[in-house]
């Protein structure tokens, strides 16, 4: 059993080093004549609605991706929920007044900057999931602090919050098909329709993030 | 090598790191932090491999952003269903019988 | 082609909106519209266009994301759909109301049913990556949905295999971008030669094996029975018809689109997954004739029978061999979807998930058994069914290539399947023995015994009309 | 769709269609289900005969469905598969009549017939399959209705039947399987034709086209019962009487027998088997099943069982005869194919009689039987003697023409063959009749069920089919000339298949 066990490390190992050595070999070789799309990330720029390249392949050129990557994200959380929620967890939580100031004091400031980031978005790094993840960590912190229970089954509204980041996307995606195909947004719009997008993913991709963490967690003082 | 293949490199590193981790270690919670290894090893060759000849390139980042959302939600399902194990049968490695 | 992603999206989010335990009529419809929709593309593609595109956004591969449907992948959407249509009214009527593992079937099916369609029309390397995620991570959410410690330890193992799958195809990703500069499969192809970099040897390498250990090929299916066999009917029904036959068609298009020239340069290549179906074979019917439950004995079942879909590799560059292999594809889908569905009903009925206590089924739920004993020809390749087509193709292919041994696996095979079948088949038609008390079985609704019945009925029927089947698949290739 | 290519399918619906509303009806209504299957059976006939008038005539009837591009499930119904469906069709009905006496009052009958029809259905595909493809269809489909007929009872033993069955059967599709698509695979098709179309692939191929051979020879030889693939006949004896007669008169052994008929004829061709030298050892086969089989015969006790050998024995002398290369011989195989079908389905359904009446299953508890039930056991009686090859009934005719076709094929030692049979059939058959008739009664019988009322000695729906079925045996016998009878319908076929040859 024991040296079943140090064999199996070994083999797994060797074949690790083995597949590294490997890789980095390869990477070194000089590179094959490719497509370089910088070229034409920045020539479509102009129309793309937004003027951050990193955003316009986001939520323009790949957006499709992102779709698709905000269906996962809620699916994980339905699969959390899924999976059962009524076990509790009965480590007791110290609740410091000092914390619970500070952290009153930081979620406005919070929100603030997610709604900054999600307005930077279109011209310097930022965007939606960065506003996103902002808004689930005050929501996070304020939880740690005491100040928001452990959420229990959702809610129709919260609910609604949750998708409503995939639906607007969803219905945009939609809305343009007559311009010929999905998300082929009209360019003198695009900047807004990009915007609005943004803006639902924002608010879900923060109560979803905020839900992977507040479904989980719960306090002893929890009504179940 | 320019800094940007020496990402790459680390990068390869790291995913042989996470995979042997991913099969060798019974404990789910360092399992889950070798998967994610794994992912951020596939991130820096992604971005490394693609900018190793001069200035950034967008799109990887941009699927390296989506990969990370798409590694998010995977883990944060795998601690759920790892807590979920734990509730249920007090352990944190899965059963060793096959059924 | 849009609606077929767009659709389940809405009705899976809806659905969730809607609440734990809602959305079935949503779904229903929103399936039965799907349905249509595959159909009309079938139709379309076998009417003479060689593959449908679109283009999100307008901007066209390399910049933007490219969708594609040809004669194989409209062929994977129509069985796609005309397998989630019946299992989703079955589980309309399989799931009580407040059932907690059913609260939240819906959205979940929904997912899956997108990231399939999504993954069978995309044509971009990275796309394909997060539908690959969507399926997987959607096929754990049913596996672990309100499950006890057994079934969140199987979808926890579940989940690693595919993650760690998935992994590795996106490790791939990453060194064809970072060799070529684009994720556009067809970008791609034009680029691969057989003097590739050694990178993109690797590339396909990792994609290959990271997508063999997504549909369970031996001997990385550890995972599949118990996630298959523990799970809620419907469920493993979902799981073992479309699930793993996504990965498959992946595998399957890799091999004869963007990378055969690295095919055609390396041949021996093809042996290694027909060697590992072949074992698949073995071992897959092997451990279904041992194992005293009725369910594990179907999941080690699928195990078999995605080995015979691995046998067509090596003879992909003659006639007949993909044909082979989709039509394998239909009637292990609709064949296993109904013989889960089916064992739904038993252990609905009988309370117990074993073999031998389905012992004088035959005269409780003839319906089901029926069903049963369909799906059953299906498996062991006899006439007439979709199972005997896809075999009688595999054999002539491979005959056609002088590969005689995979006659005998395949003949072989299909003899172990009539084992295994005719194991259950014999125990339904054993009276119930005498000196035990013989339990009351619970009356099942009527509806679970149909679809099953339908399921079963259509694999068989195929058998009999594979024509139009075949001439869809004609277009492969067109954009591969 | 013309009627030449409607009557085909009417034939296959006249029994598909019944058992399919059978299966869906409720066990009660008795009424409705016997309507149906007798409606059924009728209707077939009726078919039947619009069809020999039609193929007399000549007239040709046959439709194809693509199934793949390149392989069609065809029918045709040409004179050599009529014989068969003729043969089928008429002893359906009396079975069918003798399964509903037989049944009366036991559980599961909507199930029973339902796959009843089906295997009437199968049957049928298989005479009319027009080729190697369509016709595997069928054979495969015959197994698998046949299964829930043989475990019928649900009993361990009759599981064990079932299983022994199904491997044999399956095992033997397997290689049937493998060399049809072999031959498909050189041919490009697996049609049947008059002559037969292996030859023209020519004399290269002679070593697969001999491998082929013997992979389709051996996976219809296990239906047919071919020695050393007869296993699984004496063990699905458990089935019920009816199943029995079904199995070895009506279906199973009977297209097993009538496979080799289509596969030397007209896949191989008479002509090109002799050349490629396959005859002779089929013929040697066909000699020691014939031998075999009446030797085991002589030891069992167990009447069915009894019976089951004798079957294994007398199938072979259709092989026997399509293996001895020549017109006469081709005739008296054909025919036999009818008379061996006509004579065992007469004693199974009195050895069902004897069983379901008094409860016996033994030879030796056969004493007196003959008082107790003179017209089954005359029955039994007419159809052992025709066994024998006695004069007056269908056997002789059988055994006359085989003994010609031995002569004329040059095969002497096929004589011998037939008289030790002939003798062994003796050997086993007449101190079940001397037991029958000369030996007094117990004082009991083992388990009298069915009181003797008169005339009757039994129900009336079990004692007709056997007088009916023995009266054919001697009509057969007696007016083997007359137009119409199956000699002359197997004249007309060995016409067809022996181009240079007229009767």
């Amino acid at each position: 059993m024991k040296v079943q066990r140090v064999f199996k490390r070994f083999v797994v190992g060797s074949a690790a080093l083995a597949f590294s050595v490997l890789l980095i070999g390869v990477m070194l070789e000089p590179p094959a004549a490719g497509v370089d799309l910088r070229a034409a990330v920045s020539a479509n720029l102009a129309v793309s609605g937004v003027a951050h390249p990193v955003t316009a392949v986001l939520l323009n050129f790949r957006g499709y991706d992102t779709l698709l990557e905000i269906a996962v994200l809620l699916l994980a959380l339905i699969v959390i929920l899924a999976s059962g929620l009524e076990a509790l967890s009965s480590r007791p939580r110290a609740v410091d007044p000092v914390l619970q100031t500070l952290a009153q004091l930081a979620a406005p400031s919070m929100i603030v900057v997610a709604v900054y980031l999600l307005w930077a978005g279109a011209f310097r790094p930022g965007g939606a999931f960065q506003a996103g993840a902002v808004l689930a960590a005050a929501g996070v912190l304020l939880h740690l602090t005491g100040l928001l229970p452990g959420w229990q089954a959702p809610t129709l509204k919260l609910r609604l919050g949750l998708t409503a980041g995939l639906l607007i996307f969803l219905a945009i995606a939609a809305a343009v098909l007559s311009q010929g195909a999905l998300m082929q947004y009209p360019p003198r719009q695009a900047g807004m329709l990009i915007l609005l997008i943004e803006a639902g993913f924002t608010v879900s991709l923060g109560l979803i993030l905020a839900g992977l963490f507040l479904f989980i967690s719960r306090d002893p003082g929890d009504p179940t | 090598m320019t800094s940007a293949l020496l990402f790459a490199c680390v990068g390869a590193i790291l995913f042989a790191l996470g995979l042997a981790g991913v099969a060798l270690i019974g404990h789910l919670l360092r399992r889950i932090f070798a998967f994610n290894v794994m992912g951020s090893g596939t991130f820096l060759i992604l971005v490394g491999l693609a900018q190793r000849h001069g200035s950034a390139d967008p799109v990887p980042q941009a699927m390296v952003l989506t990969g990370i959302v798409v590694a998010v939600a995977a883990t944060a399902l795998a601690l759920a269903l790892t807590r979920r194990l734990h509730a249920l049968t007090g352990k944190l490695e899965l059963p060793a019988d096959e059924p | 082609m849009i609606g077929l992603i767009l659709l389940p999206l809405v009705w899976a989010s809806l659905a969730f909106v809607l609440g734990p335990g809602r959305g079935k009529w949503l779904a229903i419809a929103g399936l039965s519209a799907q349905t249509w929709f595959a159909f009309d593309l079938a139709q379309q593609i076998s009417a003479g266009k060689a593959a449908i595109g679109h283009q999100v956004g307008g901007w066209g591969a390399p910049l933007g994301i490219d969708l594609a449907a040809d004669g194989l992948s409209s062929a994977m959407l129509l069985l796609t759909q005309c397998v989630a249509l019946p299992l989703a009214i079955y589980a309309s009527a399989y799931y009580k109301r407040d059932d907690a593992a059913g609260a939240y079937f819906w959205p979940l099916m929904g997912f899956l049913i997108a990231g399939l369609n999504a993954l069978f029309v995309s044509a971009d390397f990275f796309n394909i990556y997060v539908t690959l995620e969507l399926v997987g991570l959607a096929a754990v959410g049913l596996v672990a949905a309100g499950g006890g410690a057994q079934q969140i330890a199987a979808a926890l193992r579940y989940l690693f295999a595919t993650l760690v799958g998935s992994g590795l195809y996106l490790l791939g990703v990453a060194l064809l971008y970072g060799a070529y500069g684009t994720v556009s499969i067809e970008s791609v192809s034009l680029l691969v030669t057989a003097e590739a970099p050694r990178m993109v040897w690797i590339a396909f390498g990792l994609m290959v094996l990271g997508l063999m250990l997504k549909t369970a090929l031996f001997p990385f299916h550890y995972w599949l029975p118990p996630a298959h066999g523990g799970s809620p009917a419907p469920v493993s029904a979902l799981l073992s018809a479309l699930v793993v036959k996504a990965s498959f068609y992946l595998m399957l298009r890799l091999w004869i689109g963007p990378f055969a020239p690295l095919v055609a340069a390396a041949p021996w290549l093809a042996w290694g997954p027909a060697a590992l179906g072949t074992l698949a074979i073995f071992w897959g019917s092997w451990q279904a004739i041992r194992t005293p439950r009725l369910k594990m004995l179907i999941a080690y079942s699928t195990v078999a029978q995605l080995g015979y879909l691995f046998l067509i590799f090596p003879l992909l560059n003659g006639p007949g061999a993909i044909q082979a292999g989709v039509m394998q594809a239909f009637a292990h889908g609709l064949a296993k979807a109904a013989m889960f569905v089916a064992a739904g009903v038993f252990i609905k009925a009988t309370g117990q998930d074993t073999v031998a206590g389905l012992a004088g089924a035959v005269n409780r739920l003839p319906i089901t058994l029926f069903a049963f004993g369909l799906a059953g020809v299906t498996l062991m390749g006899l006439p007439p069914s979709a199972g005997f087509l896809a075999k009688w193709q595999l054999i002539e292919a491979a005959l056609n290539q002088g590969h005689w041994w995979l006659v005998l696996v395949v003949l072989s095979g299909g003899l172990l399947a009539a084992v295994y079948v005719f194991r259950v088949l014999r125990q339904a038609f054993l009276l119930a023995p005498v000196d035990t008390p013989v339990l009351p079985f619970t009356p099942v609704p009527r509806t679970l015994e149909w679809t099953a019945f339908a399921l079963a009925l259509t694999s068989v029927l195929l058998g009999l009309r594979g024509v139009e089947l075949m001439r869809l698949i004609q277009a492969v290739g067109a954009v591969a | 769709m013309t009627s030449s290519e409607l009557l085909p399918i009417a034939l296959l619906m006249s029994s598909l269609l019944p058992g399919l509303v059978i299966f869906a009806l409720p066990e009660g209504w008795v009424a409705l289900r016997t309507t149906l299957n007798l409606f059924g059976a009728v209707a077939k006939l009726a078919l039947v005969a619009l069809l020999l008038l039609g193929v007399a005539a000549g007239q040709e009837y046959g439709v194809r469905f693509a199934v793949l591009p390149g392989l069609d499930l065809a029918f045709k119904a040409d004179a050599l598969g009529l014989l068969f469906i003729s043969l089928s069709a008429v002893l359906w009905l009396f079975t069918t009549l003798y399964a509903i006496g037989y049944l009366e009052g036991a559980p599961h009958r909507s199930r029973f017939f339902g796959f009843f029809s089906l295997c009437v259905t199968a049957t049928v595909g298989i005479a009319m399959a027009a080729n190697l493809f369509t016709f595997f269809i069928f054979y495969e489909l015959l197994t698998l209705a046949t299964f829930p007929l043989v475990v019928h009872r649900g009993t361990e033993k009759a599981m064990r039947g079932g299983t022994i069955y199904l491997a044999y059967t399956l095992v033997g599709g397997a290689a049937l399987l493998t060399g049809i698509v072999w031959l498909h695979h050189l041919l490009g098709h697996t049609e049947f034709a008059h002559g037969g179309i292996a030859a023209a692939l020519g004399a290269e191929y002679a070593g697969q086209l001999t491998l082929i051979f013997v992979l389709l020879i051996a996976g219809v030889g296990v239906k047919a019962a071919l020695v050393p693939l007869h296993g699984w006949l004496p063990q699905a004896m458990v089935a019920p009487a009816p199943v029995s007669a079904l199995l070895h008169a009506v279906a199973v052994v009977k297209a097993g027998a009538f496979g080799i008929v289509r596969i030397v004829y007209e896949v191989f061709g008479i002509e090109f088997a002799q050349s490629l030298e396959l005859l002779a050892p089929l013929a040697m086969l066909a000699a020691v099943t014939i031998i075999w089989g009446s030797f085991r015969a002589l030891f069992q006790d167990d009447l069915k069982k009894r019976l089951a050998y004798s079957t294994i024995s007398q199938v072979s002398y259709i092989v026997l005869g399509v293996a001895l290369f020549g017109p006469l011989g081709t005739v008296g195989g054909l025919v036999h194919l009818v008379h061996q079908g006509i004579m065992k389905i007469t004693l199974f359904f009195c050895a069902g009689n004897y069983a379901e009446t008094l409860g016996i299953h033994k030879v030796s508890e056969m004493n007196g039987a003959g008082r107790r039930m003179p017209l089954t056991t005359l029955a039994f009686s007419i159809g052992a003697l025709g066994m024998m090859g006695a004069p007056l009934t269908a056997g002789a005719i059988s055994k006359a023409w085989l003994s010609d076709g031995a002569t004329a094929a040059g095969m002497d030692w096929a004589i011998w063959v037939l008289w030790t049979s002939s003798f062994l059939n003796a050997a086993y058959f007449l101190p079940i009749l001397w037991r029958a008739w000369f030996r007094p009664a117990p004082n009991a019988w083992p388990e009298e069920q069915i009181l003797r009322r008169g005339w009757r000695e039994t129900a009336w729906l079990l004692l007709l089919p056997p007088l009916a079925t023995a009266i054919m045996t001697i009509a057969a016998g007696t007016l083997a000339e007359t137009p119409g009878s199956p000699l002359e319908w197997a004249k007309l076929i060995a016409d067809q298949e022996y181009l240079t040859w007229s009767p």
